[in-house]
């Protein structure tokens, strides 16, 4: 070598070093407060800013929480029960009307000897729910499943549900969870059927509609075994068609014989008596389920390379879009029937899902198209080179990870759907945040209370909203470490 | 047709208030009652033959004629005006008047306003989408006043305005005054202006083109009427179906002629209706009437035998 | 190279329609087509049929008769006079505004809580959390009801303020009142008032307010011209020259004079009878509207700045501290415009949800599109299909107008990538 | 890289027969108005392996492409196995049922384990049940010597092990033909090897193989015609040895000058 | 890899000077509770290039980090090129602008051309006026040869091609000490070279370069010294020569036998 070595200081370490705690300045509390809290004047400005904005809020708010009255029977008893505890012109809420008006928050005007049958619907949901949202953890589903079947069982009894129906809710609970321990798949055709349980129980009348719905899925199927010996093309179509003319058809002279026949059924209770959290829950739910399927669709066609699909997809999507929520949900509760045939009638809380399922589904389309633009074009490729046809390409290999990309944005358009449903209040539903509080206050007891209500029906949205979003970022970050 | 819907419904669908006490409003449990209501029912039970075949769809002032032309509701009984263009470019049938009204303000004592002219520059509450709101706007023009509108979409919204004092004066049918004043804590501390600046006959609407269903809803409100005119109460009703001998009656209950067959109903289709809540006096007197918190006076709505207005139709 | 010779088209067979790639996805759209056309025919046939046994037609000339009813608060002239149309104008003016200045309010709102959240204190990062969350959850509804109950339940009724003792005092050196009906600020008065420029149907701008707004785009251009020309001098030396104090002077100087000039003062609100009179009254409806969509959209918005300025890799920042560059200057000339293209797009749609958002209006008695065209008019006239089908034509518009700009801009900034 | 072959090659079952797999008479391609394949014909008979080389943008991947119907030829014929390509779905379905390809990036599916991305396609396509299928697919992958990786996900694995997944996807299938399109050449070079090993083992088995790849080594142990395009054009075909020590377009040698070069 | 440096080079300016570049005295590092560097005592003479080599996680990038303060030590003393990092913004902002920096992902701004990254900080920070600074960046891009991208943006080059043009935007600073990590790890073979020959032409122009790399035929070819870091802890150093073919420690020669191993 050429040059000249200032220090060929060559060096070896004999011993190691070993590990050495920081310097005390570099640990503890006070490091934490200085490097957290006070690190400069700015900062220490923005804390002291911090602490203020919670001092105000708290000399403003604390009395009034603390002087909570949780029993009384009208306004003016609590304001009573307040003066007396806590002095004359104490403030203090008076969440009483709460306790009082519990029942009308939660089931609206159902009747009150049938709770039984919405708070089972419920309880069913997380069993129909297991298999699909929990199916990735082993802990947390038998958790959910345990946990709704003791809370379902325990409020069922309270609610003085019918013995036979007892004994049906805790087989199915039961049940439910014992066959997650092993076959946690065969759940899903509890959760296939739970629709249509569900809509009868919170519906009720006769069985035979729900059995001739069945039926029809029956024929479907029967029509696609037919047909797919034929041509494995058709028979989607024939499955459709027979179904849908039987369901047209048929089902509804057959269901009404049926029950002439043998009366089977339970007391049907009208829409108009929904209300409340059921309702909102009722058409978040269904707003939920409907509108993944058909926001896939869309945005399938959105993606297609055929011409006329795509457009109509982009003009569906972009119109739903460009429109606010409640011009179509006025459309859905006062103009629908400009557009039906004269003299056809259909359910209100139907219409209102409905409309909430297309919006929601216009949004969703947009989330998953996202997701399916971020799959590389491999993915396609390699699907099409085994052999695998369109439908079966995007069920098996593209739909599968592209609503994995897109969970985030799928959840927050839930969390924006369920949040929605509060504005059924202007089609004249009974939702739990306007309607329901306006009605509260109709009373004499309870006029003039607005805080009260209002807090109590946003902590509940709060709660179920920010489960919902803390769950899809669980969901998130199991999936990217799972499938990594 | 109309009829044969609500038949094959097995349903009457009723337009009514989002809440108005007395005339119609939810209690706790979502049963609805009032004087509106009771109309409802009387046609649920002439048309159905249960006057608890009603599903109520509540309606704000500016929903209410959308719900009824596009076939929403089958009859419309909320306390709505019948006025010209409503009947004919609306395309509605009024089919009677179950109530004489007309528009009033309503003040808290303590601003010691006692004539609507004294309220110049006042902000005043008014549900949009009605005969009031109108109103409102010509008189304060004819009287060259000036006024702040805010505006409100139900009576609920209204009465915690007006509470809050956000607005001066409530304006809206002296009826629903009546009824909102009632339900305040404090009825005492508000009063209703002496003025009233419009005339306001109430009643049941229908859409138009199906005349028959019109003269359903027509005929069950004027046998209401009538019934009271002859003393035919829900209490003694069975009684004068066996002994009345008044022809008129005897044909108003379906004893001797068949007037029910004439508009598509049965022989029983009054006596069904009075039965359902009474007469109109007896719906009146149990929803609005002096001894109700309410306390309205008959005045206008008194039978035309009694000096007022009330005056149905023979049935013959 | 060898001539093509053309492929040999197999005949057609009927079963090509469904077996054959070419034909296959034309059978199906036709198909699609067909149905699509069917039913939109079908509803179409509907409609006609309904209408016709009703006995209404499908006509626009309501918007032309006189709509009879008074508005709160018009930022045109308005009588009950006028009619249907103008009231809808209104309306639309009015969720124009309330749409604009929520989105200005809630960008603001939006990058400071965004930034606050990244900020490495502690308490206030959190606060921003629970804010952002709390709005997040909670349905707009609530907190346009909230905030309206807020106004109305906490602010007193304007009698207040009168008396020898009164029970509230205006603010801001008695210049504001705060109601439970509106805020009343001063209005501002000319002594040499040069008249105005009539614009036709009633509406007329103030020659006052042009002159301001002349001075005013004139100074940014002038402003302009400075930042160029101190890039030039950048550019060409190395140095640039400071031209904060050019730059105040160009935009404030003009403007003093002319409120110099024109005798502008304040007119500060008066009780008189049962109102404020004598300066502006903004009404709760609005305030309330346009706070509840500014904090509601804000929250969005903080979690779109954040996850922007997150997307910027940390790598970008150390390289640019590695060459020396300063925070602030890192944060303007790396950062930022490097965030922008992440922000924008959802930014716009945003705003997009919050001009939509604003027909809640309805809720606080807001008179927008919703409340004249589809709420007032609709029911006084009855013509409910054609005020909806021009209600939501608008909505479309304006929805159409604003993702349109988004998508300018999207292809303006896209990175070039291989 | 001739290196990574280092054991002896069993060539007894490399026969090639006379019956033909792939018959492709004129072929042109463009994309729009880019003329990328330029009347192509070639010929392959069952248990043939063919090597495709040419400089990058030549239009190698095209050409195999082509052969199960990734992409679209304009004019010309494609015939594989007695079916002609065109734009009836039954024979695109059926071609590519018989055809196994193998990509330069994998393309396995993430979101399913190396055993459900091997059974697949005999499930959905050829309704082989599950057991089967997971029989067939473990089969596959002990050939591709990885069958304790069964029950990971691709992310799991590292490059080779994946593009040995990829190959076992294929196999599964029971292809008569398989194309490589560089199945080398985003691997880091220890793992070039054990792919490389894993379709020489096919070779031996007689596997008819189309080859795009730089592998030179490879070209060389196995294939028994080496094909050079350039500019959309099979510019030159021969047996490897001739190939590499007598090439006889100007371009070929320059191609293997750079190539071998370094 | 050695093969990657081929030809010969020259080391006519790679004089190492007796002016010292760097000195760094018992410098102690903690993240959290966690000791990352542990007593590092190093100094680097003008002129001198030094190759850092250790396994992951042994606190490499830490230390290079630590010298131009984008990591803040907590006890002992670095200087750079005679002035000290202590939190005073002037001494940082003066050793930053003396000291480029080469990271292992680029880092370039996506959203400024070339030719803007490399005029960024020379007009903002030196205060260069544009024409002049631009003449400058053409220069350095057209020693890193590729001059002809000057007005693409990073998006449109290929990782080599990036890794030269950030490295031309650190010398655009023109400063005294070069500190690279990894800046060859993120690319692929053929790239690896074109960085290298890039980094062996600054060394032969006499730059006091500090190198954390696993390269080990660059650190033979051009390094004069060699640092082995484990555990956040100088274990040895030597000239490459010594380094290689006599390590001293037992873990530095565990990690030759691994890194030389394959
Ligand atoms: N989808 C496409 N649209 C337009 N041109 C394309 C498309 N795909 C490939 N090309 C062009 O066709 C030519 C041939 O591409 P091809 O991928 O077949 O080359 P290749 O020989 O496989 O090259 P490489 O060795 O880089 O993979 C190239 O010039 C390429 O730019
Ligand atoms: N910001 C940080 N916070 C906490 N620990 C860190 C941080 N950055 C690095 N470390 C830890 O410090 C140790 C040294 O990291 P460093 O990046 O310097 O290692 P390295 O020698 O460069 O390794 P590699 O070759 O992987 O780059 C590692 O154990 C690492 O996990
Ligand atoms: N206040 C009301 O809701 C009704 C007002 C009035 N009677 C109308 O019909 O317009
Ligand atoms: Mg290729
Ligand atoms: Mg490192």
């Amino acid at each position: 070598m050429s040059e000249i070595h200032a220090e060929t200081v060559a060096f070896v370490r004999e011993t190691m070093l070993p590990a050495e705690a920081p310097p005390a300045r570099e640990a503890g509390a006070v490091k934490w407060l200085r490097e957290n809290l006070f690190s400069g004047p700015v900062n220490t400005l923005l804390t002291l800013l911090g602490l203020g904005i919670i001092w105000f809020l708290v000399s403003h708010f604390w009395d009034w929480f603390a002087h909570s009255v949780w029993s009384a029977n009208s306004l003016s008893e609590c304001r009573q029960i307040i003066a007396e505890t806590w002095g004359e012109g104490a403030r203090g809420a008076c969440f009483a009307v709460i306790r009082e008006r519990w029942n009308q928050y939660v089931y609206g005007f159902y009747p009150s000897d049938l709770y039984w049958r919405p708070t089972l619907v419920f309880g069913l949901l997380f069993v129909a729910l297991a298999p699909v949202l929990f199916s990735e953890s082993r802990s947390l589903r038998r958790l959910i499943l345990g946990l709704t079947t003791a809370v379902t069982l325990i409020l069922l009894v309270a609610l003085g549900t019918p013995v036979l129906w007892l004994i049906f809710a805790a087989a199915v609970t039961i049940g439910a969870s014992v066959i997650a321990e092993r076959h946690p798949l065969y759940l899903l055709i509890f959760s296939a059927l739970y629709p249509l349980l569900g809509v009868w129980l919170l519906w009720g009348g006769s069985i035979w509609g729900v059995i001739m719905v069945l039926v029809g899925f029956g024929l479907g199927w029967g029509a696609w075994l037919v047909a797919a010996r034929v041509s494995p093309m058709l028979s989607a179509v024939a499955a459709a068609l027979v179904a849908m003319i039987w369901w047209i058809g048929f089902a509804g002279a057959a269901a009404s014989d049926a029950q002439n026949l043998i009366p089977l059924g339970i007391t049907p209770v009208d829409s108009d008596q929904f209300g409340g959290f059921l309702l909102s829950i009722t058409i978040g739910v269904a707003g939920i389920a409907l509108s993944l399927p058909l926001g896939i669709v869309l945005a399938l066609a959105r993606r297609s390379d055929m011409f006329l699909v795509t457009s109509l997809a982009v003009m569906f999507i972009e119109f739903i879009r460009g429109v606010p929520l409640i011009t179509l949900l006025f459309v859905a509760s006062l103009l629908l029937n400009y557009f039906l045939p004269p003299g056809t009638n259909f359910d209100i809380i139907l219409r209102v899902i409905i409309m909430v399922t297309l919006f929601a589904a216009a949004y969703m389309a947009e989330v998953i198209r996202g997701g399916l633009a971020a799959l590389p074009k491999g993915q396609y490729e390699a699907a099409d080179a085994l052999g695998l046809d369109y439908w079966k390409a995007q069920r098996l290999i593209i739909l599968p990870q592209a609503l994995k990309i897109s969970i985030p944005g799928i959840v927050s358009t839930f969390i924006g759907m369920f949040k929605d449903t509060t504005l059924v209040t202007f089609v004249g539903l009974y939702d739990p945040l306007k309607s329901m509080s306006d009605a509260v206050r109709a009373s004499t007891s309870w006029k003039g209370i607005y805080w009260e209500p209002y807090i109590f029906v946003g902590v509940i949205f709060f709660l179920i909203c920010f489960g919902m979003s803390r769950y899809s970022m669980y969901l998130e970050r199991r999936l990217a470490r799972d499938h990594r | 047709d109309t009829l044969a819907d609500v038949k094959a419904r097995g349903e009457l669908n009723c337009g009514v208030n989002t809440g108005l006490v007395g005339f119609a409003a939810p209690d706790a449990n979502g049963n609805w009652t009032g004087f509106d209501v009771d109309v409802c029912k009387a046609v649920a039970a002439a048309v159905l033959g249960d006057s608890s075949k009603v599903k109520y769809v509540p309606t704000t002032g500016q929903t209410r004629f959308t719900a009824l032309s596009s076939g929403e509701v089958d009859v419309l009984a909320r306390n709505s005006t019948w006025t010209f263009s409503r009947d004919t470019d609306l395309k509605l049938d009024f089919v009677g008047v179950n109530y004489y009204d007309g528009q009033g303000f309503m003040v808290p004592k303590e601003l010691g306003v006692t004539s609507a002219k004294e309220l110049d520059g006042a902000t005043i509450c008014i549900q949009t989408g009605t005969t009031t709101e109108l109103n409102l706007a010509d008189y304060f023009k004819a009287n060259n006043l000036s006024y702040s509108p805010v505006n409100i979409d139900s009576n609920a919204e209204g009465e915690q305005q007006y509470m809050a004092g956000a607005c001066d004066a409530y304006t809206t049918d002296a009826s629903g005054l009546a009824a909102t004043r009632a339900a305040f804590a404090d009825p005492e501390n508000h009063v209703i202006l002496p003025e009233i600046i419009s005339k306001e006959p109430l009643g049941p609407a229908v859409r138009h083109g199906d005349s028959n269903w019109g003269d359903i809803v027509r005929w069950t409100l004027n046998a209401l009427i009538a019934a009271e005119e002859y003393g035919v109460t829900s209490k003694n009703i069975e009684e004068l179906v066996k002994s009345s001998q008044n022809p008129e009656v005897q044909r108003l209950l379906g004893v001797t002629d068949d007037l029910g067959a004439m508009i598509g109903l049965d022989k029983e289709w009054a006596k069904r209706a009075i039965l359902a809540s009474g007469n109109y006096g007896e719906i009146f007197a149990a929803n609005i009437g002096e001894q109700t918190p309410i306390g309205l006076a008959r005045g206008l709505n008194a039978q035309w035998t009694q000096g007022g207005l009330l005056y149905a139709p023979p049935f013959r | 190279m060898t001539d093509v010779s053309a492929p040999a088209t197999p005949p057609f067979r009927l079963s090509m329609l469904v077996y054959d790639r070419r034909y296959r996805s034309m059978t199906f759209q036709v198909i699609v087509f067909v149905l699509v056309m069917a039913f939109g025919w079908w509803l179409v046939n509907n409609t006609i049929q309904n209408l016709q046994a009703l006995g209404k037609d499908f006509n626009f000339g309501f918007l032309f008769q006189r709509a009879g009813y008074d508005l709160p608060q018009t930022p045109i002239p308005y009588t009950s006079d006028d009619t249907h149309l103008r009231a809808a104008i209104i309306g639309l003016m009015n969720t124009v505004i309330v749409s604009i200045l929520g989105c200005i309010a809630a960008t603001i709102v939006g990058v400071v809580v965004g930034v606050a959240r990244l900020s490495n204190n502690w308490l206030f990062a959190r606060l921003m959390t629970v804010y952002v969350e709390i709005f997040r959850n909670i349905p707009l509804l609530l907190w346009i009801l909230i905030i309206y109950a807020l106004f109305t339940e906490i602010l007193p009724a304007p009698s207040a303020y009168r008396g020898e003792d009164p029970a509230w005092s205006m603010v801001l050196f008695d210049n504001v009142a705060l109601t439970n009906r509106y805020t009343s600020i001063p209005a501002l008065g000319l002594t040499n008032d040069p008249g105005s420029l009539e614009l036709g149907a009633r509406v007329s701008v103030s020659w006052a307010l042009i002159a301001f707004m002349v001075v005013l785009i004139g100074g940014w251009m002038v402003r302009t011209a400075l930042h160029k020309r101190a890039q030039q001098i950048q550019d060409a030396t190395g140095q640039r020259p400071t031209t904060w104090w050019q730059t105040l002077a160009v935009m404030t100087v003009p403007s003093l004079f002319l409120i110099w000039f024109f005798g502008l003062h304040l007119l500060p609100p008066e009780l008189k009878g049962f109102n404020f009179s004598g300066g502006m009254n903004v009404d709760n409806s609005f305030v309330v509207l346009w706070l509840a969509l500014t904090l509601y959209t804000g929250a969005f918005i903080a979690e779109i700045v954040r996850a922007g300025i997150l997307a910027v890799s940390k790598g970008q920042s150390e390289a640019a501290f590695a060459l020396g560059l300063r925070p602030r200057r890192t944060m303007n000339l790396v950062i930022l415009p490097q965030a922008l293209r992440v922000i924008i797009p959802p930014l716009i749609s945003q705003f997009l949800n919050l001009t939509k958002n604003s027909s809640l209006a309805i809720a606080v008695g807001y008179m927008d599109l919703r409340g004249t065209l589809g709420g007032t008019t609709l029911n006084q006239t009855g013509r409910e299909l054609e005020a909806m089908v021009l209600m939501m034509a608008i909505y479309l518009a304006l929805s159409l107008i604003i993702s349109a700009g988004m998508n300018v801009f999207n292809s303006r900034v896209k990175l070039k990538e291989r | 890289m001739s290196e990574a072959i280092t054991r002896k090659i069993d060539r007894s079952h490399m026969e090639v027969s006379d019956e033909v797999a792939i018959d492709i008479r004129a072929m042109n391609k463009w994309y729009g108005t880019f003329h990328v394949l330029r009347d192509i014909n070639l010929t392959v008979h069952k248990g043939e392996r063919i090597v495709i080389a040419g400089p990058s943008g030549s239009g190698k991947s095209t050409l195999i492409r082509c052969i199960n119907r990734l992409e679209e030829h304009q004019s010309g014929h494609i015939v594989v196995d007695n079916v002609e390509l065109t734009s009836d779905i039954k024979n695109i379905d059926k071609v590519r049922s018989e055809v196994g390809m193998v990509f330069q990036h994998f393309n396995l599916f993430p979101h399913l384990t190396v055993l459900e991305n091997c059974t697949l396609a005999p499930i959905w396509v050829r309704k082989v049940p599950k057991k089967q299928a997971e029989a067939t697919a473990m089969q596959f992958l002990e050939k591709v010597k990885i069958p304790e990786q069964a029950h990971k996900y691709p992310g799991q694995l590292s490059g080779g092990q994946q593009q040995r997944v990829a190959i076992a996807r294929s196999l599964c299938m029971q292809p008569k033909i398989m194309l490589f399109d560089e199945p080398t050449s985003a691997l880091d070079p220890e793992m070039i090897k054990e792919v490389l090993d894993t379709m020489i083992e096919l070779a031996e088995e007689g596997m008819t193989m189309l080859c795009v790849t730089h592998e030179m080594g490879f070209a060389q142990a196995v294939a028994n015609r080496v094909i050079f395009m350039d500019q959309g054009q099979i510019v030159e075909q021969n047996n490897p040895h001739d190939f590499f020590n007598n090439p006889q377009s100007e371009r070929t040698k320059l191609f293997l000058s750079q190539i071998l070069g370094h």
